[in-house]
């Protein structure tokens, strides 16, 4: 007997964000022919013309961060029809680069941009889980091909797709890295970044800035506090804990130490 | 007895959101009963995430890192750009190697982009599809050549990024790590074997039925002539000068002498045009028709069997001129791969306050970052200008045009599908004109 | 042996005991035996989940090759063992662990709290007392609920309720309807007292959530109860049923070598528990 | 058991390990391309091996139990079965050059994964398959504390390598052989016999590297002090203002045993990869069952990693999780050391004196 497969009910929803995880969806690298002969496309707007938002999906990809509010009322839609949310990408699960400016004043912000600012409808940058619930979270900027295969493979055998929940250290061990933190003394956010990406910049003879996102419970202010033991300047710990994911709670406690990270309007 | 066309009798073409293109946008276009184009608007409603406001703040260092998140197709284009205008505002001369690899990365993902484009975006238009998805199962081939030839062209931008999107090798005045030869060998190995599909794929866009449009724009590109002994300029992506079919031939640093931007209120985009009043257009097409003497003689000789003659004036025909430099970009690949022996070199930065401008050839056009940066090496002001934005007055104005010339004979669905060709023939990218 | 060794099972049988709990019948399919004591657990598998360790809720039956597993469909393994059909497979390997102390026993009385699904790796242990009625002394069964409906082997429990050799005591929380079984309202603990078991001489055996097997032992233990004769099985994440892979160390005691079954002072000690 | 010692001039050795090399995969300390550090690594010539080395961020015990590795791949028939497959064969591999510390390692791993009845079957083809070559250390790193754990200078326990080795400087190697295997593999070389006058030089050796110690732990009543304060202030302390939980400490401790498994399916579910990798008690979710984490506060999740480690340890395997290697403080981001907690229970237990403190 072989599992019987059903074709899964695809819908992509984008928000504010640079549609990279959408790409990468459309190129899924080796298993774009697999994914597409797995999935029924009823909302992809990257990839196909027409289709209908009504649903019903069996699993829902969210791309991008909520920073308008229509976007919050098609979201609460479709979380009713969507069988398994997942945001995809920094921006749907920690608000990722669009979140930076959640630290300066809105209108402040938007001066910045346009000189009318009447037709901007910004609120501050959230996160998808702050508005609906979600069924776990394909983390990454862009998104990780791991994860993204475990949540298409899992749905299709019909359990739980489990994510990587570890830090990034536990990938540089694997690989043997040099830990730059501690041999070179760079600012590594990999202590407290979940995750996925294989240890990608540590490999590549760099700090990670957590382009992933805070792990699960990181303990970011010990790793603020040890920055700054190594001398970093105060504002630069708070850039290093707003760059990405400033809307946790997790790196929000590390920001905080050394600067504020909410702001009027 | 002759009616009278009655202005109230509108056609309207509304397009509520407007799919296979990169970020959110919509379109509105009104025709009177007799012809006349009342009302063109592209609506770009992909929301603004204010960039060039919380640039401001930053250190140099994160600014390449941040800008490649504003596009998630030409992420290498973003960050050559904001890494080449901190290195202009430190005074900072990145070394020939850093250049080559910086231009290598960049065509890479000018063909990346162009194949995604047109396989995914575009292809579905002409053959009656709602997407590839739907395409896949009846063009095997087609799908087959799109795995191959992106897998190549990625491996180079992760081989020597980390990652083909979002690269993390690459950082103000050099690379943190450089791949060793072997693997640049390879590299170019893999792309020559898929040398053969690039042509085959500009055959088959060649053979497309594209509707018949005279842009009436300028095109803009950036241009590098020949240094030395040089035979001919190398055809630029990362550097050289603005020029124009107008006669423009600037220094980057005099952009804002000949281009302005404008804010619309029913586009979250901003507007470029050129300073005298006209319209513009940049990337592929544009490139190709300014710098065709630059391209390879395979490419010129391909061009030929396709049809292609210069100046081509058809926006449509961005299509056959991103087929070309697929083309192009390959052997140019091959070449720099097979030259560039790497050497180690540390990246160094002496911090220094200053304004910096950098400007590069996305896949999809002009690309300009504008930096004012502090001793401490904290960005005060950002301005950047996407390809998009600079070809966003020209869309409308090839849609009029296409609306006045299509509006009586076609039908609203015909009608529909081409206003929808033209922009996708632009490839724009709403995430970026936005950012 | 080598770890793992995969065996493959066949299901023979389902019977349902509540809205999300069945008791499942598998056969080896190698047509080997299988011999395991109450208490024992295998580690059930299914190509792409992982594995889930489940106690057998039935007695070994000698040259069969045959087991019952009484399994809630909460995780991924136990869905999709859910999902399966009759006739259609999973991975074995086991069994694993220590059972209960049947050897204690002998000349006892014998007290079994359980709770909930606890009361499934007790099964086989109160069939095994049943048909060893002469070797004990007094034998009874507290057995909780949340609800009626919540509660598993409902055949069986109507049959130990009439029979003199079992006192039996059911409890739920919330009395929903009425059936042929004598409920009472309350926890477990609320019925602990006045029970014709002498403390100095009984072995209590308590399986349950990790909450309810403290409130149980400890209150056995105020009661006068020999500590090291209350014995409870841990529900742990046991992984690789070996004790190789870590995951179910409470102190220096792996739950599935050293365990499932343990004494109230030898897990009392550790931290890390609800005891 | 056949033991034997010889003298090995350096050169002959290397000779010799260069003859290796044609049946085995040589693995041996040499210096990392980036960030300068030593690693255990295959070994393509000698010159490339660094035996000065100290400290390896992972151990060799990688090579033997690696961080990732497929268990089993199992298909689904079309008559409904599953057919198992499982590793069969891993290659032979020298371990060249392993310090006293991390020979200790190893036997607490063959401790864990071959107990009798319950062996690990790929532990088992990778220890089979490897020859173990241990080399003493000639420096003492600041870290090293392996002479209180009992596991160093010099290697004591006559099991579990092949072929020991001490540098006695210019006289060559004393190469002490353990079995068969490296007996008649040493056979070929027609190496000297050694006398009690290297033996005497070796312990002359042993004897100033225990002066060389920066760093020491009493052991003596570490068990009972450290199962007593499990709710000592030290543990919540540490993990709320150093912890990262970012399980470094376990990754590159060479005892740490714990893995998890991991199955991908193949997109058609026909196959099945089922891969275990080194997991952490460290990881939030390493002790969530079903509604419950037995560990979710970051100071049970240390103080499991310290008490395992110099306590609970001992009842389990009879030894302790420790080999005093100093990996885990060395590589701790925050360079939480196990040993400065322990001495800080052991203060407010009256058991230490502060100022002997180091």
């Amino acid at each position: 007997m072989l599992v019987k497969k059903k074709k899964l009910r695809l819908g992509v929803f984008k928000y504010s964000c640079c549609a990279g995880c959408e790409f990468e969806l459309i190129y899924f690298q080796k298993y774009i022919r697999e994914t597409f002969d797995n999935v029924d496309i009823i909302y992809f707007r990257m990839a196909k013309s027409g289709g209908s938002e009504e649903g019903p999906f069996d699993l829902v990809l969210i791309d991008g961060a909520i920073t308008e509010a229509w976007q919050v009322d098609q979201l609460k839609r479709v979380r009713q029809v969507a069988r398994f949310l997942l945001p995809i990408g920094s921006c749907a699960v920690n608000g990722g680069i669009p979140a930076i400016k959640n630290h300066t004043s809105e209108l402040d912000m938007e001066k910045r941009v346009y000189q009318d600012i009447t037709h901007v409808h910004s609120i501050k940058t959230h996160p998808v889980d702050d508005y609906v619930q979600v069924d776990g979270y394909i983390k990454g900027c862009p998104m990780g091909r791991k994860d993204l295969y475990e949540a298409f493979t899992s749905l299709l055998l019909g359990k739980r797709p489990s994510f990587v929940n570890y830090s990034v250290c536990v990938e540089c061990k694997i690989k043997g890295n040099t830990c730059v933190l501690i041999s070179y003394g760079w600012p590594c956010m990999g202590p407290v970044t979940n995750g996925g990406c294989g240890a990608l910049c540590p490999s590549y003879n760099r700090a990670c800035y957590a382009c992933w996102g805070p792990m699960e419970d990181a303990n970011a202010p010990a790793l603020a506090r040890q920055f700054e033991k190594m001398g970093l300047a105060p504002d630069d710990i708070f850039r290093r804990f707003t760059q990405y994911g400033s809307t946790k709670p997790e790196f929000r406690r590390g920001a905080e130490l050394y600067g504020s990270t909410t702001q009027p309007f | 007895m002759d009616r009278q066309p009655n202005p109230f009798n509108s056609k309207t073409i509304s397009i509520d959101y407007l799919a296979r293109t990169e970020g959110e946008s919509g379109l509105m276009v009104k025709i009177a009963e007799g012809g006349d184009v009342q009302e063109i608007k592209l609506k770009i409603f992909e929301p603004p995430r204010f960039f060039e406001g919380f640039l401001v703040g930053r250190k140099y260092s994160e600014a390449g890192d941040i800008v490649s998140r504003i596009c998630g197709i030409c992420p290498i284009s973003h960050l050559t750009t904001s890494l080449q205008a901190v290195e202009d505002a430190m005074g900072i001369m990145p070394s020939p190697q850093t250049r080559r690899l910086r231009r290598l990365m960049c065509v890479s993902q000018v063909v990346a982009s162009h194949i995604i484009h047109l396989y995914m975006f575009v292809l579905p238009d002409y053959f009656g599809y709602p997407g590839f998805a739907e395409m896949m199962p009846e063009f095997k081939k087609e799908t087959d050549y799109l795995l191959a030839m992106k897998e190549a062209v990625n491996n180079v931008a992760e081989k020597i990024g980390g990652r083909p999107l979002n690269p993390v090798s690459m950082v103000v005045n050099g690379f943190t790590k450089l791949p060793d030869r072997e693997t640049m060998l390879s590299l170019a190995e893999g792309i020559r074997a898929v040398l053969p599909m690039a042509y085959e794929t500009a055959m088959m866009m060649s053979r497309l039925p594209y509707p018949d449009l005279e842009t009436e724009g300028e095109f803009a590109a950036l241009r590098k002539e020949a240094s030395g002994e040089e035979e001919r300029g190398e055809y630029a992506f990362n550097e050289g000068r603005l020029v124009s079919s107008g006669g423009l031939n600037l220094d980057i640093h005099d952009y804002f002498a000949a281009f302005c931007e404008q804010e619309q209120g029913y586009a979250q985009a901003k507007k470029s045009f050129l300073k005298t009043g006209n319209t513009y257009m940049s990337g592929a097409l544009a490139r190709v028709n300014l710098k065709f003497d630059q391209l390879h003689d395979e490419t010129k000789k391909l061009a030929q069997e396709i049809g292609f003659s210069r100046p081509d004036r058809n926006p449509f025909h961005n299509n056959l001129a991103q087929a070309l430099e697929i083309y192009d970009g390959m052997l140019e690949s091959i070449r720099l791969l097979s030259e560039i022996d790497p050497k180690k070199e540390v990246p160094s930065v002496d911090i220094r306050a200053g304004e910096g401008v950098a400007i590069t050839e996305a896949p999809r056009g002009l690309l300009m970052h504008r930096y004012v940066i502090d001793r401490r090496g904290v960005i005060e002001e950002a301005n950047l200008i996407t390809p998009t934005s600079q070809n966003f007055a020209n869309i409308e104005r090839d849609l009029h045009l296409l609306a006045a010339r299509y509006g009586q004979s076609d039908d609203h669905e015909a009608l529909r599908l081409k206003c929808e060709q033209l922009i996708r023939a632009y490839d724009p990218c709403f995430s970026c004109s936005v950012h | 042996m080598d770890n793992p060794h995969y065996r493959v099972a066949c299901l023979l049988d389902v019977q349902p005991e509540t809205e999300d709990t069945s008791s499942y019948l598998f056969v080896l399919e190698d047509g080997g035996d299988f011999q395991f004591s109450p208490g024992q657990f295998n580690m059930l598998g299914l190509p792409g989940t992982e594995e889930a360790a489940i106690s057998f809720s039935s007695l070994a039956a000698a040259g069969s090759g045959r087991f019952t597993h009484t399994i809630r469909r909460v995780g991924n393994v136990t869905r999709l063992i859910g999902e399966l059909e009759i006739g259609q497979r999973v991975m074995v390997r086991g069994p694993f662990g220590r059972g209960w102390p049947i050897e204690q026993a002998v000349g006892c009385d014998v007290l079994l709290v359980a709770g909930g699904l606890g009361l499934a790796p007790l099964r086989p242990f109160l069939l095994y007392m049943l048909e060893n009625r002469g070797q004990i002394r007094n034998l009874v069964l507290i057995f909780g609920a949340r609800t009626l409906d919540d509660m598993i082997f409902q055949i069986d429990l109507a049959r130990w309720q009439e029979q003199d050799e079992i006192s039996t005591i059911y409890c739920v929380d919330h009395l929903t309807r009425e059936s042929n079984l004598r409920l009472r309202t309350g926890l477990v603990t609320r019925f602990m007292d006045g029970l014709d078991l002498d403390p100095r001489n009984t072995l209590a055996c308590i399986c349950g959530p990790e909450i309810m097997m403290r409130f149980v032992a400890r209150n056995l233990a105020l009661q006068g109860y020999r500590q090291d004769r209350i014995y409870l099985s841990m529900e742990r994440r046991m992984r690789c049923g070996t004790a190789h892979c870590g995951h179910c160390q409470i102190g220096a005691k792996f739950v599935c070598q050293d365990g499932p079954v343990f004494s109230y002072p030898d897990i009392a000690r550790f931290a890390d528990t609800a005891l | 058991m056949q033991e034997q010692a010889f003298i090995i001039e350096k050169d002959q050795l290397f000779s010799w390990l260069e003859k290796l090399q044609q049946e085995f995969l040589l693995i041996g300390p040499k210096k990392q391309e980036e960030g300068g550090g030593v690693a255990f690594l295959p070994i393509k010539s000698v010159q490339e091996l660094d035996l000065n080395y100290t400290l390896t961020m992972m151990g060799p015990q990688i090579y033997l139990y690696p961080p990732e590795e497929t268990i089993c791949t199992v298909w689904r028939k079309d008559d409904g079965g599953f057919e198992v497959r499982m590793r069969e064969e891993v290659p032979r591999q020298v371990l060249f050059a392993v310090r006293s510390c991390d020979l200790q390692a190893i036997l607490v791993l063959d401790k864990v994964f071959l107990r009798p009845g319950l062996e690990d079957r790929n532990y088992r083809l990778w220890r089979e398959n490897t020859l173990l070559i241990g080399l003493h250390c000639s420096s003492i790193h600041p870290q090293c504390f392996c002479a209180s754990m009992g596991s160093g200078p010099f290697f004591e326990p006559r099991q579990g390598y092949d072929l020991l080795l001490t540098d006695l400087g210019q006289i060559g190697y004393l190469a002490e052989t353990l079995g068969e295997r490296a007996s008649s593999l040493l056979a070929a070389l027609k190496a000297q016999p050694a006398t009690q006058t290297h033996f005497d030089q070796k312990r002359q050796i042993g004897h100033y590297l225990l002066t060389q110690f920066q760093k020491s732990i009493d052991t003596t009543h570490l068990v009972e002090v450290l199962l007593k304060n499990q709710d000592h202030p030290v543990w919540s302390q540490t993990a709320d203002q150093r912890c990262l939980s970012c399980t470094n400490c376990t990754k590159v401790c060479p005892t740490c045993f714990c893995y998890n498994t991991k199955d991908t399916v193949s997109f058609d579910l026909v196959r099945c990869e089922r891969t275990r990798y080194k997991d952490s008690c460290q990881e939030l979710h390493f002790a969530q069952v079903h509604g419950a984490n037995f560990r979710s506060t970051r100071s049970s999740r240390l103080r499991q990693f310290v008490t395992h480690k110099l306590a609970t340890w001992v009842e389990q395997f009879g030894c302790f999780g420790c080999v005093g290697c100093g990996r885990c403080m060395s590589w701790c981001p925050t360079g939480i050391d196990l040993t400065q907690m322990a001495k800080e229970i052991m203060v407010s237990e009256g058991l230490y004196d502060r100022r002997r403190q180091t």
